[in-house]
């Protein structure tokens, strides 16, 4: 056992990184191939009943500190998919992230995967979601109470939410969560949304206009959330928000992050980023003589 | 930054019945044949591979050919319209070896044309298999000419060239020659069978692969393929054959715009 | 004439840029200084009834793509900032940012003022205000139209509302500001808010722990801000986020602003800032053959 | 990045009763004399002049007076302790002439003594005035004779040196000697004093001046100066006095956290 394993829900972690949803994870070979390169688990693109194309090009384009992007959920549906989940090579635990439009959707296709991966992410939260499947749930707190409630009643491995910054009081929500059976609480989803316009053309770039806003531009209001968070609700928290290398990771886990997931920045870093990441926080913590990850989590409270 | 950059279309070429090059100002850097670029037409965007590279005159061309609704778009645009264009993506071409044979086939002869070009310029000997299914979809033939490659056609119909597969006509060519390397761009079930072939001669060679692509820039994940999960807009699209080993699904499935899976055939 | 000048609720202005609230903005001989570097208008840092040190340093920290703050709306109150605004040359138009508690505050201190500027932007969305201040009010659509509606009965000049991007649904806000009789909306104020921790010592840097971020970072949300905005109120829209170039500007003027603010990005330009965009901005219309910026304003919608 | 970066005290100098210099690792750049250090005690952000430039060791001091809650807290620091630092900050002295006079009172000592090493160090002949309220409140002696510049004392008390003000003994100073340049800090009287002797004397001078600061970075507006607005922090802190001439409220007021206006006296 090395200093960076954790425990996650009852689920062990070699170490507390993870591929965030939706960050080339629509395949098996590409969430396997986020194990190889050293995530401590990996969470699969967000899922839904039936194939989606999601929104035409351009869904995503570069701003300062990041990225927008509308794909739209794009995802072969959830019986594709458990093929691919079959495929998982399984060294490391695997989270499903599912998306739907009502308690129903979300137990049936929960339902339907709980037994191939090692727990589930509800992606309640993305920006540019189509027919009211994301943002618009996880900035109603009834309605994402209603759907976490429901999705635990119908599976027994643990049920992780995944919550979006564009509400006026997040910590509101996580309550709800949490009092409905969320085992942990995912936070953020991109951010904004925000729009990127062309100057030569005036047209908004992205197909969908607007797209959800990820990357180091948003570590600041991620790192926010947490800590707030942190502060009222009592289940483990995982982090995520423009996290580019071990400091980003340290600042989390200070707010109160029990791990976190890398998305963005693989962009600028390519999939070794989960590598360098591993080494610099061993080294920091050998330096530092932190005997687990543990000790770090919440320090920023002290 | 991964921004389109709009661009006049400065001329446009027609090449074939099917297939236009439309040439835009732009400021050559190191773009590599084999590379391509993402190009939005305002309403949609699409890789398409750089099919010219003029680093004096500073101009690139890319080449597209009329399957359906955004080429078709493109191609009813005119010198002066405008184009996005952010790029270049992927590895490209390596250029290696003293003498190389390069096959196209169809539009894959878009990055061909420009690596045969670039490896004449240097000193390369190029040998082009150029392959159509008729004469008048032959590309490039002239700027091949003029790039002091030797030209090798065969059309499926016998139009013109030799009446045959660009397959055939490479493993003519590779049994009649030495070539240090192989590139090829094409349909894949060609480029599957070249790939066993190139085995057979034992000869070092590259792939360009198609995959679909949403963001070009790594990260959607939508291109990726099996098994080793390499995203092809990044990692690729140019794949030596020790990669393409570990491509399981080369020459067998690709995945949609959902991430279904469809068989090549 | 010029081909920058604009009209804002009958104000001239001799081209779209104001310096925005609270960069800078503290005493006139800062507002001179930008009216002389290039500045259409001016906005003062916002003031109160009393005068406030605000918060203990650190009061502002850098992140990537801008910076997060946490000020505290320092400032001298509203009989010493008279005397400021006394002093101001009037080579430009002059709005004063106003913040207060309730509406009896914000009318109080509305029409002590209304002598001395052109216009009033009403602060309801500084997201670290001490005591219920800042985007408290923001966040809340009547509290807002009350205030809105309180400063509107006790002044002629016009009165900007200035929205705060944390809230699940700005349109909202911005229809109640509307309502209430808002002549104008200024878009955004700083977003999250978000938290940077030391990596070291495991503390939040800022003194008030979190803070508002701004900067290039903010600009794509602030985008979106304005372009769903323009769509559903018909008042004119002041643009402000992350603005560092004269294509930012383009791109708020796009996205539906009349003309916008600048803040964080004199950090990194200096008060050149508004002569560089100035100039861009000219050059832009000339090449392209536009003779106003009213031309300009929109045509993301069209 | 204004950002301030953690860094342990390395050694401790007790100056005089009153100020304490902290000694730190620190790669040197290009630091200046007469720019300042935004020191975060994990309580609190102060602007401090930097003290002591050492670019062969890669150390920087800062030289800080008991003063209050903040100052107070840093004295209780010892060697190991940490402190946040962010900077350097502002537009530092000019070194400019070949014999210049430098004119420091209390703690403004501490970036004259740096300049003073500084300058000597390329070959200026600098003469330092150094002024304090009496003997054992004299600063940094040992540094600026081992410097080679000339020291000349003086204190309000008489107890070392001339009895007076530094503005007296620069004044004899500048009657005495034909100097290029003068440059100063300290107490705003004493430089308003120095100010309007320079402008008899007709020698070019640069004065560096304290206002409150919160941002450091030009951002708040906390420190800027009528009439022209100018951040100390930024344009500042240290002006020529073609500059202060057009600073109007030098000698007479400073605004404080708030931005009410206190007069100086
Ligand atoms: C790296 C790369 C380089 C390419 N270079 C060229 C080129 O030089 N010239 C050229 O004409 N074509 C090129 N293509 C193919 C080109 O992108 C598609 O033919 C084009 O997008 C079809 O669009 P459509 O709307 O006209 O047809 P559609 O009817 O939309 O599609 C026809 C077929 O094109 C493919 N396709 C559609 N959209 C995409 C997409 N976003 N990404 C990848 N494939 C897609 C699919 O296989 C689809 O079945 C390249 C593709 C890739 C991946
Ligand atoms: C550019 C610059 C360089 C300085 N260099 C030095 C130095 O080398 N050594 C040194 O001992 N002091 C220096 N000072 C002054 C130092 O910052 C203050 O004396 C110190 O902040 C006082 O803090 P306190 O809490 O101990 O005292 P307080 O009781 O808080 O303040 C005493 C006085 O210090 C001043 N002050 C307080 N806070 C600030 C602030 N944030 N910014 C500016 N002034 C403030 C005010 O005039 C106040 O009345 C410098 C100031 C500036 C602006
Ligand atoms: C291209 C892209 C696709 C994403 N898809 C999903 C998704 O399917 N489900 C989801 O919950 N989050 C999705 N996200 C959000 C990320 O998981 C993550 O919450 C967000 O990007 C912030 O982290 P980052 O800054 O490290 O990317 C996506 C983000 C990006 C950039
Ligand atoms: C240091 C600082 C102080 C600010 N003070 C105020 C203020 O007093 N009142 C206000 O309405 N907005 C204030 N703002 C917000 C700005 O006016 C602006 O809305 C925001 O910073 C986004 O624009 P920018 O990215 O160009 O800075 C402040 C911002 C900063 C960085
Ligand atoms: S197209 Fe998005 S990762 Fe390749
Ligand atoms: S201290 Fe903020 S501008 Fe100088």
């Amino acid at each position: 056992m090395t200093i960076l394993e954790i425990k996650l829900c009852g689920i062990k972690m070699r170490n507390p990184t993870m591929l965030a949803a939706g960050i080339l994870g629509s395949t098996a070979s590409s969430l396997n191939w986020a194990a190889r390169s050293g995530a401590g688990a990996v969470v699969t693109k967000s899922f839904g009943l039936s194939p989606n194309k999601g929104y035409a090009n351009p869904t995503t384009v570069e701003v300062t500190g990041g990225v927008i992007n509308a794909i739209g959920l794009s995802n072969p549906g959830v019986d594709n998919f458990k093929d691919e989940l079959l495929k998982l090579n399984k060294s490391v635990p695997a989270i499903a992230s599912l998306y739907g439009a009502n308690p129903e959707e979300f137990s049936e296709i929960a339902t339907r995967v709980e037994g191939l991966v090692d727990a589930l992410e509800l992606n309640v939260s993305c920006p540019h979601a189509i027919g009211g499947c994301g943002s618009a749930i996880g900035q109603d707190p009834l309605l994402t109470a209603e759907i976490v409630g429901s999705v635990k009643k119908s599976v027994k491995i643990p049920v992780f939410v995944k919550l979006t910054p564009n509400v006026t009081d997040i910590v509101e929500i996580a309550l709800h969560a949490r009092d409905a059976g969320a085992d942990a609480l995912t936070m953020i989803n991109s951010l904004g949304p925000g729009m990127r316009i062309d100057i030569e053309t005036g047209k908004p770039i992205l197909k969908n206009k607007f797209g959800g806003l990820s990357g180091p531009a948003i570590k600041p209001v991620a790192i926010r959330c947490v800590y707030d968070v942190f502060d009222s609700v009592d289940i483990p928290i995982i982090g995520v928000g423009g996290i580019r290398d071990h400091e980003d990771v340290l600042e989390f886990l200070y707010a109160g992050a029990s791990c976190v997931q890398i998305g963005t920045s693989i962009m600028y870093e390519g999939m070794d980023i989960f590598g360098k990441i591993l080494n610099g926080l061993e080294r920091f913590m050998d330096e530092k003589g932190y005997g687990s990850v543990d000790e770090l989590v919440g320090i920023a409270h002290k | 930054m991964h921004v389109p950059k709009i661009v006049k279309i400065k001329r446009i070429i027609e090449e074939s019945p099917t297939v236009k090059t439309f040439i835009f100002d732009w400021e050559v850097k190191n773009e590599i044949p084999g590379q391509f670029m993402m190009v939005w037409n305002l309403h949609d965007e699409k890789p398409m591979s750089i099919s010219m590279i003029d680093p004096l005159k500073n101009e690139i061309g890319i080449s597209i050919k009329n399957i359906g609704e955004f080429t078709g778009q493109v191609h009813e645009l005119t010198p002066g319209d405008k184009l996005g264009l952010r790029g270049p993506y992927g590895r490209g071409f390596h250029i290696a070896g003293s003498k190389v044979l390069a096959v196209g086939g169809g539009i894959g002869m878009a990055p061909i044309v420009a690596f045969s070009e670039e490896a004449s310029r240097i000193g390369v000997d190029v040998h082009v298999v150029s392959a159509a299914s008729t004469m008048n979809e032959l590309l490039f033939d002239d700027r091949i000419q003029r790039s002091r490659s030797k030209l090798l056609t065969c059309t499926d119909d016998g139009s013109h060239g030799l009446c045959g597969f660009g397959t055939d006509l490479a493993e003519k060519a590779m049994s009649e020659d030495d070539y240090d390397m192989i590139v090829s761009c094409g349909p894949e079930i060609m480029m599957k069978k070249l790939f066993e072939m190139v085995e057979k001669f034992k000869i070092p060679a590259q792939f360009s692969l198609e995959r679909y692509m949403k963001c070009g820039m790594g990260l959607c994940g939508q291109c990726c393929v099996d098994d080793l999960g390499w995203r092809v807009c990044v990692e690729g699209p140019v794949f030596w054959t020790d990669e393409l080993k570990m491509i399981t699904e080369f020459g067998k499935y690709k995945r949609d715009s959902s991430g279904v899976k469809h068989s090549i055939s």
